[in-house]
């Protein structure tokens, strides 16, 4: 089965991120295809490369970029959602030659179009918010 | 069809309130609290006995909520288990 | 890096239905959503936009979120048929919570029963929210 | 004691439990919607008439929703009458 | 940049109430609430904490947010104590709510009636939610 | 009247910081002094100097920005909220001579004990979350 997830939720300030990674865990031990993660609205700070937490606890943003080198799951984020709330600046990417600089390693930067062409693709698409 | 529920209050009421038979409702994160007998603001008293209830194992053992205080009909799901529900159920609604 | 993605030529015509179940004022989340729905009519996916719960007062004339320098999306709403959306339903029940009647609505959408919403929501391929 | 209430589910109700002689609720944002009269969720209509009842008027214009439709005892207040609440009332619960 | 900020010698002493009417667990916004509660003795204020409503759950035995990478709060409260935090109520018509007795707690903690809780509450000078 | 304001929501996805600003004008209108504008849990988003909404739409970030230049309101980001998040990261604020890149102007990094102060200083603390 082909699984299509969306993230609508900031890490730490809910439980939906780490709700969404047992899943993904879960469905590929399962033998399930996770075709795409598209990170939207406040989501996208899932992504944010320079994100510290406390050394005793789970580092969200280190636990989505593994899942990308590891597994090979797909990790978008929204390009306008990311805009409006500062993960991005296109002058800043410019100067420093894309937006690598912004977001965590294993993440990419896209628009809707790959939120829709990852849920006509699927046999499932979840959506885990707030 | 599959309802998957994260909050205990107004969004687990709404989903409720849209039930129909053979729908299968799985409580994740805080909705899990929704699965204790006494909690006045339980509606899964209110549920057809066609209706399957479904709770998160880990968030109820996170909480520290064990079976015994909750509901005899709820049946609990690892992640595996809520995988087997996104593949047996379509489609799927996601209620936060 | 790449802000399109490489799409297939071919894509499937799913089902979708968007379900605005909270008001679209107040903050960003229904705005964004409703770029989904655009894009989902821009990929010619067959679209059901459904209205329930406190989300009917999406559909209520005279909003006047200027006020509080907040966008009104009222005009976005009146773009649907533009896009070639025109299964706007709205949950006769919730209207009822309200106290709303159909000549109240702003925009063109048909008042349907929960149950049969429910009807059709089983046949749909994915659920949207926000 | 003024409570400030953001949204009409359990949070309102949670905070509506809690009220007593004199004092002064104020539903700001999303929490407007309780103001309706027809809304089975307003819990409104139960408080005791010794409990103030405000609106923050830019929030029901900004959702179309005018006094009309709403309970009769509620006053709006606009910005500035949000600080003289606050002014006048001591201590000040945020409910959100 | 100036991380601690110039503070007065001499402050006063306020009493603040501190309101958990939501589970600690799940998200860091109640482990970064309990942050501000040792703050505040820290700065020798009078600190009552109050659990009330959902909140109450947040006294259990037994809580493993191990099990979700989550961090375990009760350590937090058991310390409480030896930052001088010794007014900890529970709100007793939410323990019957959840149908717990007082030796279910985790804590040391007076149950205290929804009336009397609110008398205490009016003598307070601010009230912290989260 | 001296006012603290507490700020415990990102902006956009939610109303808070709407809110809290239109308050906020009123209030010093009234000729009330706002000791401090305290951006807590994910409020510390409010400081995001990239943040680029639509033309169309007001910029939150910059309203801040300038509520701090023409009126003088103190603006505190809490350093371990930040951090937590990634608006923050001391290795490149090492580089760069400091945090001033990361948060927009007007903005000032700080921790907890601010919170306190503005709080025991203030007749009133108001917060505004999600």
């Amino acid at each position: 089965m082909k699984i299509s997830i969306q993230i609508n939720a900031s890490p730490y300030q809910h439980q939906a991120a780490d709700t969404a990674w047992h899943f993904i865990q879960a469905a590929l031990e399962a033998g399930h295809e996770v075709y795409r993660v598209f990170f939207y609205h406040d989501g996208i700070f899932n992504a944010c490369r320079d994100s510290r937490p406390p050394g005793d606890e789970r580092d969200i943003v280190k636990r989505w970029s593994a899942l990308q080198s590891e597994k090979g799951v797909d990790l978008v984020v929204c390009v306008s959602s990311a805009q409006r709330r500062g993960l991005l600046e296109k002058s800043v990417a410019k100067k420093v030659g894309g937006y690598i600089h912004a977001v965590a390693d294993g993440f990419r930067i896209a628009g809707l179009g790959l939120l829709m062409e990852s849920v006509i693709e699927s046999d499932r698409h979840l959506t885990f918010g707030a | 069809m599959l309802y998957i529920v994260n909050k205990k209050g107004e969004v687990l009421k709404d989903c409720v309130e849209r039930l129909t038979s053979h729908d299968v409702i799985l409580l994740i994160e805080d909705a899990v609290l929704a699965a204790v007998k006494t909690s006045p603001s339980s509606v899964i008293s209110t549920l057809a006995s066609d209706i399957s209830v479904y709770a998160l194992r880990s968030d109820m053992k996170a909480r520290g909520l064990d079976a015994q205080r909750c509901y005899e009909r709820i049946q609990y799901v690892d992640y595996a288990g809520f995988v087997e529900l996104v593949e047996n159920n379509k489609p799927v609604r996601s209620c936060f | 890096m790449n802000l399109i993605g490489t799409l297939p030529l071919v894509l499937d015509v799913k089902t979708l239905f968007f379900i605005i179940n909270k008001g679209l004022q107040g903050n960003v989340c229904g705005q964004e959503f409703l770029d989904i729905i655009l894009m989902a009519a821009a990929f010619d996916q067959k679209v059901v936009v459904l209205f329930e719960g406190d989300g009917v007062n999406a559909l209520l004339k005279n909003q006047q979120p200027e006020c509080l320098n907040l966008k009104n999306m009222m005009p976005v709403l009146d773009t649907l048929p533009v896009y070639d959306i025109n299964d706007v339903i709205v949950e006769k029940e919730s209207m009822e919570v309200y106290g709303l009647t159909e000549n109240e609505l702003a925009i063109k959408a048909a008042v349907v029963s929960r149950s049969d919403i429910k009807k059709r929501l089983r046949s749909a391929d994915h659920l949207f929210g926000f």
